[in-house]
């Protein structure tokens, strides 16, 4: 093993010799600075390979010639090595960045730049407090020194300003330091052995206090912003990332000295400046600063890690904190040398980013890392670190933590999207360096590699778990191929994958073929309308099959993590999904908002679950387990989330519409049934153990309610695409209160409607898809008589609303039969008449829906319209086949699902041949069908018969007050139908739910911008800020 | 010794209350040094040993019994040290303030906040 | 106001905090184990009679080390941030006799800056204070003589050459695999002789040099004049 | 075999139900004229009506589903009505009972009313749809205190099964619904007042605002289907009623007894208030009927 | 007498600490900063640290006085320079 000194020794020889050889020539200075960089990587990265090959413990070197405590000791241990290849690495990186500036600005830079490494190396591996304190000084000056490399004012104030920041801060990091001494009679770490209690308790707290002002938590950072904000971007990433990795590192250090009750405090601190950097980054415009402001964020992130893992065992602490700290460094990194490229201080002017590809995936992926998402480390870490907050019961921190994340990725996402979807002038076209952006690449590329690689190794996924992003990898490397090409090879996949599950796998429960088929069979048809797309499409089918494959993946979840990584990764695709439509950009980001909440309350909701027994499927292991009711809670409102439940639907129709045409009846059809299907599997743990009747309960009310509003909203909708989203809000409130029931029947009703809803939601979707695609709008009342030209897009659509509505003969009349029938036995007698009341509401959009596209007026500009594309046809025809089967012979489906119901509840429908008997009343879906057609029959001869000579008339040859009218705008009536229901409403069609999130978010902005206030830019208010925070964080902890 | 114990924190306390109060920026750097040499002398206080002498183990030191002679060389070693990392911060802050003075011809620190929120 | 009063609270909670301190402050009777081990130590192991020094160059060396990196690193800075053009001539002329009782005294001076960090071993003093005091002769140069200009090559030669050295002086130690910056790579010599205790006096002696060069770099950074327009490139 | 007997028996159920529903609309005609003091049409001026208007020999189409709408209508009519029993005890007028339950018959009202509002909304007449939309909206609302009544007797008699319910009600007056959940029937009743759409709640046909409504532009043909399916969609509604509320009938004549009540209450009430504008008849059924239906299931299920 | 010492020596120390906070001349500020160093180091030989009275005598009076004045020196100059 390198003696670590050699770090040291390196660094310092080329700093005293690069001034000579400068003189010589500055191309050698130049390599002597990058030999010094690399020298450093390879030497730690031996030592990381020297650890991982063998447990060698701890090495202790010494300096002079005598041992510890007596002379200065250096520690190497596989966490330093960690550490230290980690930093080095990015600071071999950074050099390269800034090659081209140092070739053109003073020596000095080179230096000082080695000289920050070097103090980060040594202060990460000493173990001598004042010797700390002597590279600490190191640090700080060459960082601040650096800072000048870009000379602007603001450069120079803010470097002032960290100056005497800094300034204070070794003073009280010298002054604990030698108190430490004075009451321990040791500088050295690992020699100090008394408890520092009572007033002597001020030596290690001045320390502490020193580096967490270093740190720059909250609120004593403002300085640190203005760096960020003001230097070059390279110098930011080493301030973001090494010098804070350091001293972050140093803390962990010092940790043993501290007590317990003001680690807790400090621990508090770093979460709260987590969530009050992200709250203030929510107001920000500026990309530097927010990248600052993140920056900040994840230091206060790291050090909550660092202090509330203390007790954990070391692979696992190891996993959490450098989980964050490999994502922080990585993604930080890129950004902010993505930020050095752009060369755009705005948020909206990053746009041009989209001149330039590969860049812009990279910016994307470090967005998704820094987001938390999986493969990234960051996902990891933050679900292991949840796990142990919640097992030493930190509430606190966990709501302060999530809370934080919640606003970093809205102010995140919210960029992304800005510069993914906004409008750029071909002449904001701006060339990037290709060497900057290929090293970029290469971050982006390791950040990926290593979340496999954690991945991989230390969870051990199975293959099928990582298909979802393999599939997108392999599918961008075809992206060349035409749309049709990869649609069908995307079609044959998922046709192979479905058999496989099928046949290899094998479902362990009936309920996962049901879901099975949704979930596959449902995108496989879906699939279909997908191959109209004639041009080459790019990124949709990875994007399509990362999300199909994710739903697969979930189905045959065998631990909450993989059910979890599964979710998230599907949250990635159709996220990304429905950021490919046109105007996508909010209802994206809402989409984002909505399901990374909802995916905090799951992942806390999966904390409290106790640990499953044994690896067989999800669906089978929930059931040997009891969740807490909090956990019950959590979970099921996650979900709901997902599925878009009253209160937060609000992102539901927005996705929906916005979404690509062929794009929304996957999510409503196949994406909300994700959400059913986690439901579903709290709900059988639930069943299972100890039904909490109390909790499913109001939770069958809130299904119930979201049935009526969704109902409601539906029917007061203009645009197509939105009434058909909210009418997937209110069939998905009919599943999510049936299966609340715990009931036989409650969930045969369920599984019944979830499957019709697919098939049902699917053929509208892809029949609006159609007529969208014909007449380019979504505005139902810009349409009108479109039966005449196309007929089968109309077909599809009235057997579809039959369905929806459940109107009998067909296969909707059996959910709504089931639905009431267990309504009323298990109880629910109010909540049924909610329901009926809701299912009479739905004739109303159901009816808008056909009436104002494909009845009523034909526009004149709609006269040359066709058919919908065959595309779109086949599938459509796919799905209404299945449903007219499943009407006529509804026992080939009542069978099986009472089956699946049956293995929790007691069977207590029976079925004798076509009769289906509940204990109130019974059903003959055959018989009806049947006497449906009869009656149907027999007026229709009748009309045929005698109905005389028909004749055909023209569009407007109508009894209109015996004129003709004007024009079929004015004659169609389909704008604001139903206003009088409206006005019916009153107070109660306000849209509050709306406000409210509005409300709250605007609160969130407000407040960002109140805290912020606190940044005044004077250097000297910021000094008062850390002078304060000593003395309220000081008796706070005392 | 107390008594420069006590004299090491009055100076570190208007040291910093300079920092914090002062809005010529030299006056500032000028508190950030007398706070330094307060801390300096706080260490130093802590090493002195009542009745001892320096730790400079000449003719006039009993080699044998030395221990019990001299006062803590360890606080005097780290101020060194620490004097001259003053010296280099101060100096710095100072060209700093200099440079910063080239830009905006002002004294006052309060002229100097482009960067806020 | 508000501004103030919190400036007043801030200093008395400091007050408060640090209070207890001196209330329980007892003055030690005894070294503590560490130090005495140094003070043997330096006695019997370094044949060094300065404790402070032993400490200083050789238990904490690298402390040393870092701390002339410090300096090193402010004078880079301060050379980073003042780049400077040309001196202007000026024509203030100073009186001949200010000129030579000033290069008179500076000889002296050096002389004493020398002796000051070779003895560092045996005296108090050392490297730092050589240094200063080789400095503040240079600084004697620049007031007296205003055509003086000192070669900022030659400085930098000499800090350059005085670390490199330093540093390899610690290798040498590491290479033996006795300690880096371990004195004992050279004879420790006789107790109280001026060529004793190993590599110390030569160590100091680069220190001297090297913070000589540093301060009197820093110095004549920041004294030399600046003619007003040349304005540093600002990078927007 | 059998299903033959069974197609005969319920040709022969339809045939009646349709010629008594005639009537009882002559009857209602009738009535109002001598409240209006007019001596006014013979009873059986419907049924001549409607062989008038078969009789036309050209008829105007707007398109297939046009052509279907009266199809749908008259379809949804006759199924409403044969998937009840209608008088208890006999084999002819026991329908197709066993197909379904109550919630059959329930959800097949919606049959004939969404296929006329598809067919009406083809024509291409502003009208059609303001009176489907009306009539949407107010069906929505007349279902809320219907469906809660509904779910009362359900809870009341354990069963949705119709042919149990009209068993549970035999032995004696005292014994119907009528008066052993008089607020499930209150509920019921003004629900009916929506369902025949008299006045007050003739939103739909609203003469003065809307002529006619949905069907104006049905004619010949397609006009007498729909005159057809009133009538026996009147009398089957009445016979749900009866069956539900007023202990069925054992016979004919009981049947139409109580049907003919059951109806002139609703013509009454509608011969004495004036039309509601569209959002005050919303409003009404929303607020008093559904209380009420509110307090009848939390009287029979939990008190 | 130690202590007598270090109580008259503290007392000019603060006294002037406090004449540097409140001197409108910046100049005499630096100075009397200075002089707060050339206190100091009397203070640390009595203290038994000669090493570090030497040091602070000469740096932190002599050194950063001067290099505190050469600072100012070039500040005043720009104002002249900007007049």
């Amino acid at each position: 093993m390198v003696n670590p000194l050699y770090l040291i020794i390196i660094s310092l020889m080329a700093g005293f010799v690069l001034p000579l050889l400068d003189r010589v020539n500055r191309k050698l200075s130049l390599a002597t600075f990058i030999g010094v960089l690399l020298a450093n990587t390879v030497i730690t990265g031996f030592w990381m390979h020297g650890f991982i090959q063998a447990d060698l413990g701890t090495l202790s070197f010494s300096t002079a010639g005598f041992t510890a405590p007596l002379s200065i000791n250096f520690q190497l241990g596989i966490l330093e090595a960690f550490v230290l290849l980690a930093i080095n690495l990015i600071g071999l990186l950074t050099g390269i960045y800034l090659l081209k500036k140092f070739n053109e600005s003073p020596l000095a830079g080179m230096i000082l730049f080695i000289m920050v490494v070097m103090g980060a190396n040594g202060l990460i591996l000493t173990r001598d407090l004042f010797n700390a304190f002597v590279f600490m000084e190191i640090l700080s000056i060459s960082t601040i020194a650096i800072i000048t490399l870009k000379r602007t004012n603001e450069s120079l104030s803010s470097g002032f300003k960290y100056m005497l920041a800094s300034g204070i801060a070794s003073i009280f990091f010298l002054l604990g330091v030698v108190f430490i001494y004075f009451f321990s009679g040791s500088l050295n770490l690992d020699f100090i052995n008394i408890n520092f209690t009572d007033y002597r308790l001020i030596a290690v707290y001045m320390v502490a206090i020193a580096l967490l002002i270093e740190l720059k938590m909250f609120p004593v950072n403002g300085w640190a912003l203005d760096v960020y904000e003001s230097t070059d971007a390279g110098v930011a990433t080493i301030i973001s990332v090494i010098n804070s990795t350091a001293i972050a590192f140093m803390f962990y250090k010092i940790m043993p000295l501290l007590p317990s009750n003001f680690l807790y405090i400090f621990g508090i601190i770093g979460a709260l400046t987590y969530l009050m950097s992200n709250l203030m980054g929510l107001k920000q415009e500026n990309a530097r600063r927010l990248l600052g402001y993140s920056s900040i964020g994840q230091m206060g992130l790291l050090l909550a890690s660092i202090i509330f893992t203390a007790g954990l065992e070391p692979v696992l602490r190891i996993m959490i904190v450098g989980g964050f700290f490999l994502n922080h460094l990585i993604a930080k990194t890129g950004l902010f040398w993505i930020s050095g490229l752009i060369k755009k201080e705005k948020l909206k002017d990053w746009r041009v980013i989209r001149s330039n590809k590969s860049l812009m995936i990279m910016f994307g992926i470090f967005i998704f890392a820094l987001s938390g998402f999986p493969p990234f480390a960051g996902f990891w870490a933050k679900w292991e670190f949840v796990k142990s907050l919640l097992a030493g019961q930190n509430i606190l921190i966990i709501a302060l933590i999530l809370l934080g994340s919640l606003f970093e990725v809205i102010y995140m996402f919210r960029w992304f999207i800005q510069t993914v979807k906004g409008e750029y002038k071909e002449d904001e076209l701006s060339i990037m360096p290709s060497g900057k952006v290929i090293l970029t690449t290469l971050l982006g590329t390791l950040g990926f590699g290593l979340g496999i690689l954690i991945m991989k190794n230390y969870y051990g996924f199975n293959f099928l778990f990582t298909l979802p992003i393999l599939s997108l990898l392999f599918i961008y490397l075809i992206d060349f191929l035409p749309a049709k090409i990869k649609g069908i090879m995307s079609l044959g996949g998922l046709a192979y994958y479905g058999y496989y599950l099928y046949t290899l796998v094998q479902f362990e429960n009936p309920i996962q073929i049901l879901f099975g088929v949704i979930f596959l069979v449902g995108s496989g048809v879906n699939l279909i309308s997908t191959l109209n797309r004639s041009e080459i499409s790019k990124g949709f089918y990875g994007l399509l099959m990362m999300m199909i494959f994710s739903f697969g993946s979930l189905l045959i979840a065998r631990s909450y993590l993989e059910f979890f990584l599964s979710w998230e990764l599907m949250t990635i695709a159709s996220f990304l999904l429905i950021l490919r439509g046109k105007n996508a950009q909010k209802a994206s980001l809402m989409y984002m908002i909505f399901s990374i909440a909802g995916a905090y309350l799951m992942m806390v909701g999966f904390g409290f679950a106790p640990e499953l027994i044994g690896s067989s499927a999800l669906i089978t292991g929930l059931t040997y387990v009891q969740l807490p009711l909090i956990s019950i809670i959590l979970l099921a409102l996650g979900f709901m989330i997902k599925s878009g439940v009253l209160g937060v639907h609000v992102w539901l129709p927005e996705a929906h519409a916005e979404a690509e045409a062929d794009v929304s009846s996957f999510i409503s059809a196949i994406l909300l049934k994700a959400g059913i299907w986690g439901f579903l599997l709290v709900a059988i743990s639930v069943v299972w153990n100890a039904p909490q009747f109390d909790v499913y309960y109001w939770m069958g009310w809130l299904g119930v309610f979201t049935a009526l509003v969704g109902a409601f909203l539906a029917s007061f909708q203009e645009d197509a695409k939105r009434l058909l989203a909210y009418s997937s809000m209110s069939q998905v409130g009919y599943i999510i209160a049936a299966i609340s029931m715990l009931s036989h029947l409650g969930w045969v009703s369920a599984f019944y409607l979830s499957l019709n809803h697919m098939m049902f939601k699917s053929a509208l979707f892809i029949a609006i898809a159609g007529v969208y695609y014909r007449t380019h709008t979504r505005n139902m009342y810009e349409m009108g008589g479109l039966i005449k030209k196309m007929p089968l897009s109309f077909i599809s659509v009235l057997i579809s609303i039959i369905a929806v509505s459940g109107v009998p003969p067909l296969s909707g009349f059996g959910s709504k039969w089931l639905m009431y029938s267990s309504f009323i036995e298990r109880g629910w007698y109010l909540q049924a008449a909610v329901l009926f009341f809701a299912s009479a509401v739905s004739f109303l959009y159901l009816y808008r829906l056909i009436h104002t596209i494909f009845l009523g007026q034909a526009k004149y500009e709609h006269k040359d319209v066709k058919e919908a594309p065959v595309w779109f046809i086949i599938p459509q025809y796919i799905f209404i086949g299945a449903i007219m089967v499943l009407s006529t012979f509804p026992n080939l489906l009542i069978k099986p699902l009472s089956a699946m119901a049956s293995q929790y509840f007691n069977s207590n429908i029976v079925i004798d041949g076509y009769n289906v008997y509940s204990s109130y009343g019974h059903w003959n879906g055959n018989l009806i069908m049947l006497v449906t057609m009869g009656v149907f029959i027999v007026p229709l001869f009748f009309l045929i018969l005698f109905i005389g000579k028909i004749t055909k008339v023209k569009q407007f040859n109508i009894v209109y007050a015996a004129e003709r009218p004007e024009s079929p705008q004015t004659t169609h009536v389909a704008h604001n139908m139903y206003a009088h229901y409206r006005k019916a409403l009153g107070g109660w069609g306000k849209p509050r739910i709306w406000d409210f999130w509005h409300g709250s978010a605007e609160w969130a902005h407000t407040m960002g911008d109140f805290f912020r206030r606190i940044y005044s830019g004077n250097g000297q208010t910021y000094l008062l800020h850390i002078i304060l925070f000593f003395v309220v964080v000081f008796f706070l902890g005392v | 010794m107390i008594e420069t114990l006590i004299l090491g924190f009055i100076l570190l306390l208007i040291g910093l209350y300079a920092m914090l109060s002062q809005k010529n920026i030299i006056k500032i750097i000028l508190g950030f040094s007398i706070a330094d040499t307060g801390v300096h002398i706080i260490i130093v206080s802590l090493g002195y040993l009542k009745g001892r002498r320096a730790p400079i183990l000449d003719s006039a030191v009993d080699i044998a019994n030395s221990v019990k002679e001299v006062v803590d060389p360890i606080p005097s070693a780290l101020v060194l040290t620490a004097i001259v990392i003053g010296l280099a911060t101060t100096a710095l802050m100072l060209v700093f303030a200099a440079e910063l003075h080239k830009r905006k011809a002002s004294f006052s620190i309060d002229d100097y906040k482009e960067l806020k929120w | 106001m508000i501004n103030k009063l919190l400036i007043i609270i801030g200093i008395i909670g400091m007050l408060l905090i640090l209070l207890p301190i001196l209330v329980n402050f007892q003055s030690p009777t005894n070294l503590s184990a560490l130090a005495e081990e140094y003070v043997r130590g330096s006695v019997n192991d370094l044949k060094s009679p300065n404790v402070v020094t032993s400490v200083v160059v050789t238990y904490r060396g690298l402390d040393t080390l870092g701390e002339v990196t410090v300096l090193f690193l402010a004078t880079l800075g301060v050379g980073f941030l003042l780049e400077n053009k040309k001196n202007k001539s000026t024509q203030r002329t100073v009186s001949e006799n200010i000129r030579t009782t000033s290069s008179f005294l500076v000889s002296l001076i050096m002389v004493l800056g020398i002796y000051i960090f070779t003895h560092g071993h045996l005296s108090p003093g050392g490297g730092f204070q050589g240094g200063v005091v080789i400095a503040s002769g240079f600084l004697l140069l620049i007031l007296s003589d205003l055509d003086f200009k000192i070669s900022h090559a030659i400085l930098r030669f000499v800090e350059s050459i005085s670390g490199l050295v330093y540093v390899l002086i610690g290798l040498i130690g590491l290479v033996l695999t006795i300690g880096f910056l371990n004195p004992a790579i050279l004879p420790l010599g006789k107790y109280g002789d001026l060529f004793s205790a190993g590599a110390i006096p030569l160590i100091y002696s680069l220190i001297g040099l090297k913070v000589g060069s540093e301060l009197t770099n820093i110095i004549a950074t920041m004294g030399s004049d600046r003619s007003s327009e040349s304005v540093v490139k600002e990078e927007r | 075999m059998d299903i033959f007997i069974k197609i005969i028996y319920a040709a022969i159920s339809i045939l009646v139900a349709t010629l008594y529903g005639l009537i009882l609309i002559g009857i209602v005609h009738k009535i109002y004229a001598r409240v209006h003091r007019r001596i006014g049409p013979p009873v059986w001026q419907p049924i001549l009506d409607i062989i008038q208007t078969h009789g036309r020999k050209v008829a105007t189409s707007h398109g297939i589903m046009f052509f279907l709408g009266p199809v749908f209508r008259m379809a949804g009519g006759m199924g409403t009505y044969l998937f009840m029993p209608v008088i208890f005890g006999s084999v002819v007028f026991s329908n197709y009972s066993m197909a379904g339950d109550l919630l059959l018959v329930m959800y097949f009202i919606f049959f004939g009313q969404l296929g006329m509002a598809l067919g009406a909304g083809e024509g291409g007449h502003p009208y059609s749809p303001l009176g489907i939309a009306r009539g949407l909206s107010q069906m929505s609302t007349f279902e809320l205190p219907f469906s809660l009544a509904v779910i009362s007797i359900a809870i009341q008699y354990q069963t949705l099964n119709i042919t149990t319910i009209v068993a549970a009600q035999q032995g004696g007056m005292l014994n119907w619904t009528l008066f052993t959940n008089p607020l499930a029937v209150i509920a019921a009743m003004i629900s009916l007042l929506g369902m025949n759409m008299h006045s007050p709640f003739s939103l739909v046909l609203a003469p003065q605002e809307i002529p006619i409504g949905p069907p104006i532009e049905m004619n010949g043909s397609f006009l007498g289907i729909l005159q057809t399916n009133r009538a026996l969609f009147a009398s089957a509604k009445l016979v749900l009623f009866m069956n539900l509320f007023f202990g069925g009938a054992t016979n004919l004549p009981i049947m139409m007894l109580k049907t003919f009540s059951i109806y002139m209450f609703s013509v009454f009430i509608g011969a004495a208030f004036p039309r509601f504008r569209p959002e005050q008849s919303f409003r009404f059924f929303l607020r008093i009927p559904t209380l009420i239906g509110i307090l009848s299931v939390i009287v029979i299920a939990y008190l | 007498m130690n202590s007598l010492i270090i109580i008259g020596l503290g007392v000019i120390m603060i006294a002037a600490a406090i004449f540097t906070i409140y001197q409108k001349s910046i100049v005499s500020a630096i100075i009397s900063a200075g002089v707060i160093s050339l206190l100091a180091s009397v203070i640390y030989l009595i203290l038994g640290s000669p090493d570090v009275a030497m040091t602070e005598a000469s740096i932190g009076s002599a050194l950063t006085t001067v290099v505190f004045l050469y600072a100012l020196n070039r500040m005043r100059k720009e104002k002249k320079d900007d007049k």
